[in-house]
């Protein structure tokens, strides 16, 4: 090992360390708030997948309520244990994320961004429509919070290892994902499509991978909200909670595994910082959004780079993997 | 039989026949030039070939298999792959990474091996071959810098180096000597050469520049208007009073 | 479906293909010069609405003039977008979408905040009493909704095909580098694409506000309609867009009134999938070549 | 009238174009040959605006113009007909040409310059309802070359009217060049075809890998074997 990974490996132990005693000493709303951070950890994880392609989509929120609504129906009809009903909706949603892009794969850039924001559209629109199974506008009520054994996960302790135990599985398997060839063959086609295609890289079936990989996890991060909050409504997966997952990534930046993780530190901060600003919040995210996109495309990791790059000269930034590049 | 027969092959865009009905027949271990003056549709040939467009009618047969209308990545893995014009290379990955990404096909990956950490037991294999190509184009001592820190010159090379990765039974050139120096197009036509000698290759040049193909290739196909216009060796082909014309312009012109 | 209904629905697709119409032309347009696709176009609609909510409603100016006043209002802060949205991403479609995703979140949060949160603003009908034709009874303000549109667009038409300006916009659409060795310049151009586009979502948020529940929210409905319209229409295609917005307007309408609002969405959202799908470059877009 | 001094281009790091310096003198033709990818259309674009010099200057009648926009440029008194014409497609060839009065506010002086168009062109006037875009690849090149006409250059920059044209277009477009010339307009031509070049033009600069190798007048240069050595490679 280098040293470089010696340092990553007390860092990591360190967070972990701090993860688990975190519980112990926050206040019960904070710890409410780490729970959600946890499920919103695992969501922002997952959007960069298929964004390593090139393929930024609308749909990613709908795709995460597709795995709430089934958890919903698994544990309300079938009375399934969490321990199912978080791997099945996951592959229900993974599966689903690979039919709806089989069309969609036919666009790029802006036209795959519109075409998803159609087709989840359509997808959350079917909750709205069909009452009896999905319980129409107001969505779903009384979903389990789930128990392993004895332990019931209504209590925000127990429920908080347990979201902190499958978000560290999650983002493991995520980073070696991004870390192996396939990730690399993923970054390959955003780079340059043509040449990757010239190679022989099969570029329309490893767009599908990498989009339902992404709403696989997506699934896993909704199954495990439906189980929190006990409730799904299909408002809660719409344009507007779509719009904040985006600001996490720009936020951040997506050129790196870090990127989107810390956004979503920072906006959750931003977040819970500006809370009594009441209504006049959403202005805020706005503005940040509109500041990241127009004088820092490439998101904090962007600067962070550009900073480690000027203290350790000779370095070079990986070129960032942001909307401000990812092009048509 | 040929190991690339083209039959017939038309492309129309539109209202334009941007190639007409062009026959051409590459044989095992040739050096194939194909030229013709700006705008006589040699570009469209070869996208036509390596399936970036699907042709209008006629057929494309490499290595007995047709490929004309299959995708650029399935007639890759089929061997015969292509450069480009443009300086293409995957950005922000260095020299070697580029290589070993551009051996993709010949490397054994799944989801499930990517998690597991085992789609890389190969690696070493590969990054042995990869330098090989490297060293056999010179390319070693840049083989950690970043690819677009690399000169000119040495980017098109590296080009040429993310097609030999694949294991191509044929390599088609396009303009590899664009905006190079005299001695670094004499050190490519040389590396096509040895590629041809030591590794059997078969190479398709297509240029624009006549020198480079007069000095590389044996036999030489001369597009205009999109059709075939003559095929002959460097000799016959530069002496064809009807090439002349296509490059110089007619003698015959009068205003 | 009996006779009445039927004509009752055709009247009602009517004037909702004139609305989408005049929304849609206002997106394909900005879209076509420059790449531009605004995401806060449903919220420039609004604030064309709010315009005559205040202007009218609250002020008491007459109607007409209310209405006008759209104009001037909307197609600033279409400029104002261009300016400093647009222009710095101009590189990059995307990144242009999403910012003005932050803008429409900015501006329903100053329309609230300022003239009030989920009450939903009702602004007086300013012409009462309805068209009767044998049974089927459409408000005046319905009705006036159609010239209205129709003069919209002939002016629109005019200006792009009459006009110096027009014609350069069109030029610049199609061949941005040659139309600057002519001497156009671009900025000014997507400049004025911008403020017509917002002149034009402005004008139609003005004509429905007395028949629409006027709320900070309500451009979230508009943009998923105007983007199926565009799409369908072929992005870049202004005739495009007016024959999709027709089209979009009876099927609404249509399965709005045989089955419910929800199931119009679901069938708009599928048809506008379907084109992207079968004909990526719309009904009636080009491919580039 | 317009020079051009030690000017250089890049694109990204590549140097397309590596301190060149050419002389237009007023109504005379200067052609630019040289085979493809040697820098003629990079320095065309330079000179007009499209693409910034990373060196050197460009004066044009003893002022700096580099670095400025393309439309100044055009307001100045160069006019450009782009490499492949790029009309506008979707554009009346009426349009076309107003596009090229696009900066003028003389509506007399455009009326007669449109009418002077018409003359050097007949088929304009017979075809100037149509679309530009449904035009043979020939006419389109006269609509390029009219619209340019119609801003009252004082220089007139044409890069490779001939390309892809028929040898009988391509004479056609040769003889308005050489009108043109005759009745006192200045003109830059890139050409890849040599031999049209040397018949318009008094004075040829040949250009090989971003360098003028050769420069003079075309009655010396016709013959030389180098010239046809860099065309051939023979």
């Amino acid at each position: 090992m280098t040293r470089t990974n010696w340092t990553f490996a007390a860092f990591l132990v360190l967070v972990l360390a701090g993860a688990c005693v975190a519980p112990f000493l926050v206040k019960p709303y904070t710890l409410e708030i780490l729970i959600i951070f946890l499920i919103n950890l695992i969501l922002v994880c997952s959007y960069r997948i298929p964004a390593m392609t090139g393929d930024w989509s609308l749909s990613h929120v709908v795709m995460m309520g597709v795995g709430a609504y089934t958890t919903a129906l698994l544990s309300t009809h079938l009375d399934l244990s969490i321990l199912l009903t978080v791997p099945l909706s996951a592959i229900v949603a993974g599966i689903l994320g690979y039919i709806i892009v089989l069309p969609m794969i036919r666009t790029r850039g802006f036209g795959f961004f519109i075409a998803s924001f159609a087709i989840g559209e359509f997808v959350r629109l079917t909750w709205v429509k069909f009452r009896d199974v999905f319980g129409g506008p107001r969505g779903m009520i009384g979903i389990p919070n789930g128990e392993i054994g004895s332990i019931d996960l209504f209590f925000a302790t127990p429920s908080y290892f347990f979201m902190l135990v499958i978000a560290f599985i999650c983002l493991t398997i995520m980073y070696r994902i991004d870390k192996s060839r396939i990730g690399s063959t993923f970054v390959a086609i955003y780079k340059d499509e043509e040449l990757a295609e010239a190679v022989g890289i099969n570029v329309p079936h490893y767009r599908a991978l990498a989009f339902a990989t992404g709403t696989f996890f997506a699934g896993i991060a909704g199954a495990l909200l439906a189980h929190r909050l006990g409730a799904v409504d299909p408002k809660g997966f719409d344009i507007n909670t779509m719009v904040y997952l985006i600001i996490w990534i720009v936020v951040g930046g997506s050129a790196t595994f870090w990127g989107p993780i810390v956004g979503l530190i920072v906006v959750t901060f931003a977040f819970e910082w500006t809370r009594p600003l009441l209504e006049w919040r959403p202005l805020l995210f706005g503005g940040l959004l509109i500041f990241f996109l127009v004088f820092l495309p490439g998101g904090l990791e962007s600067l962070l780079a550009k900073i480690r790059q000027r203290l350790v000269p000779g370095q070079n930034d990986d070129a960032a993997a942001s909307p401000g590049t990812a092009g048509e | 039989m040929a190991l690339l027969e083209i039959k017939g092959l038309t492309k129309r865009f539109g209202g334009l026949l941007a190639v007409n009905n062009v026959d051409l027949s590459i044989e095992r271990g040739e050096i194939r030039g194909i030229i013709g003056p700006n705008g006589a549709g040699k570009t469209t040939l070869f996208n036509l070939v390596s399936g970036t467009f699907a042709p209008t009618s006629g057929t494309i047969t490499f290595d007995g298999e047709v490929v004309s209308g299959k995708k650029p990545s399935h007639i890759a893995r089929a061997g015969l792959v292509r450069t480009f014009q443009r300086n293409a290379l995957f950005p922000s990955y260095t020299v070697l990474e580029n290589v070993m990404l551009s051996r993709h096909i010949q490397s054994d990956e799944t989801l499930l091996k990517a998690i597991l950490g085992t789609d890389r037991r190969d690696e070493e294999m590969n990054r042995a071959r990869c330098r090989e190509i490297l060293a056999f184009l010179g390319l070693t001592p840049y083989e950690n810098d970043l690819a677009e820190n690399l000169a000119h010159g040495h980017q098109r090379i590296l080009g040429i180096a993310n097609a030999l990765a694949v294991e191509p039974k044929l390599i088609m050139l396009d303009e590899p000597v664009a905006g190079m120096n005299p001695t670094e197009t004499a050190t490519v036509t040389d590396h096509i050469r040895r590629l041809r000698d030591e590794w059997n290759m078969t190479v398709v040049l297509v240029e624009h520049d006549m020198r480079t193909v007069m000095e590389t290739c044996e036999y030489i196909s001369v597009i205009n208007f999109g059709e075939l216009l003559t095929e002959g060796t460097p000799e016959q082909v530069s002496a064809n009073p009807k090439v002349i014309e296509a490059y110089l312009g007619s003698e015959e012109l009068e205003i | 479906m009996d006779s009445a209904t039927l004509l009752q629905t055709f009247a009602n697709s009517i004037v909702a293909g004139s609305i989408y119409a005049v929304i849609a032309v206002g997106l394909a347009m900005a879209f076509g010069v420059m790449k531009m696709a605004n995401f806060a176009h449903g919220e420039f609609f609004m604030v064309g609405a709010y315009t005559v909510y205040v202007c009218y409603g609250l002020m008491g100016w007459p109607f007409p003039v209310a209405v006008l006043m759209a104009i001037p209002v909307v197609a600033l802060l279409g400029v104002a977008t261009e300016r400093f949205i647009f222009r710095p991403t101009r590189e990059n479609v995307l990144a242009g979408f999403m910012a003005t995703a932050g803008l429409a979140l900015i501006l329903q949060v100053l329309i609230g905040q300022i003239w009030g949160v989920g009450l939903m603003r009702s602004v007086p009908t300013p012409y009462m009493g309805a068209l009767d034709l044998g049974g089927v009874r459409i408000g005046w303000q319905r009705v006036l909704v159609i010239p209205s549109a129709i003069a919209m667009l002939f002016a629109l038409w005019y200006f792009l095909y009459h006009a110096k300006a027009g014609k350069a916009l069109r030029a610049c659409a199609q061949d941005p580098e040659t139309a600057r060795l002519q001497g156009i310049n671009i900025n000014r151009m997507t400049m004025l694409a911008m403020a017509i586009s917002g002149a034009l979502a402005g004008l139609a948020g003005a004509l429905m506000a007395p028949i629409h529940p006027v709320t900070p929210y309500m451009g979230h409905g508009i943009i998923l309609t105007a983007f199926i319209v565009v799409v369908m229409g072929g992005m870049e295609s202004i005739a495009g867009a007016i024959l999709a917005a027709v089209l979009l307007g009876f099927i609404h309408t249509f399965v709005t009134t045989l089955s419910d609002a929800v199931t119009a969405q679901m069938v708009g959202v599928a048809c506008m999938a379907v084109v992207l799908i079968v004909r990526p470059q719309g009904l009636l877009g080009r491919v580039k070549a | 009238m317009l020079s051009l001094k030690d000017v250089w281009a890049h694109y990204g790091s590549v140097a397309a174009v590596k301190g060149i310096s050419v002389e237009v003198a007023e109504a005379e033709i200067v052609t630019l040959i040289g085979s493809n990818g040697a820098g003629k259309t990079t320095t065309m674009r330079t000179i007009c605006g499209l693409h910034k010099p990373t060196k050197g200057e460009i004066l044009f009648e003893g002022k700096r113009i580099n670095g400025l926009d393309p439309e100044k440029i055009n307001a100045l008194g160069i006019a450009m007909v782009p490499e492949g014409r790029h009309v506008f497609p979707q554009l009346t060839v009426m349009e076309n040409l107003e596009m090229g009065a696009y900066l003028r506010k003389d509506a007399a002086g455009i009326r007669r310059d449109l009418e002077e168009m018409f003359t050097h062109f007949p088929i304009l006037k017979e075809r100037h309802k149509q679309l530009a875009g449904t035009m043979s690849g020939g006419q389109q090149q006269m609509v390029a070359m009219a619209r340019a006409l119609m801003s009252g250059p004082k220089v007139l920059l044409l890069d490779e009217p001939s390309l892809g044209l028929s040898p009988l277009m391509t004479q056609q477009i040769a003889k308005i060049i050489k009108k043109l010339n005759e009745i006192g307009r200045t003109i830059v031509l890139v050409e890849q075809n040599a031999r049209l070049a040397f018949l318009l033009a008094k004075r040829a600069y040949v250009m090989e890998i971003g360098r003028i190798s050769m420069s003079g007048l075309t009655v010396d240069l016709k013959d030389d074997p180098k010239v046809r050595e860099t065309y051939l490679g023979v």
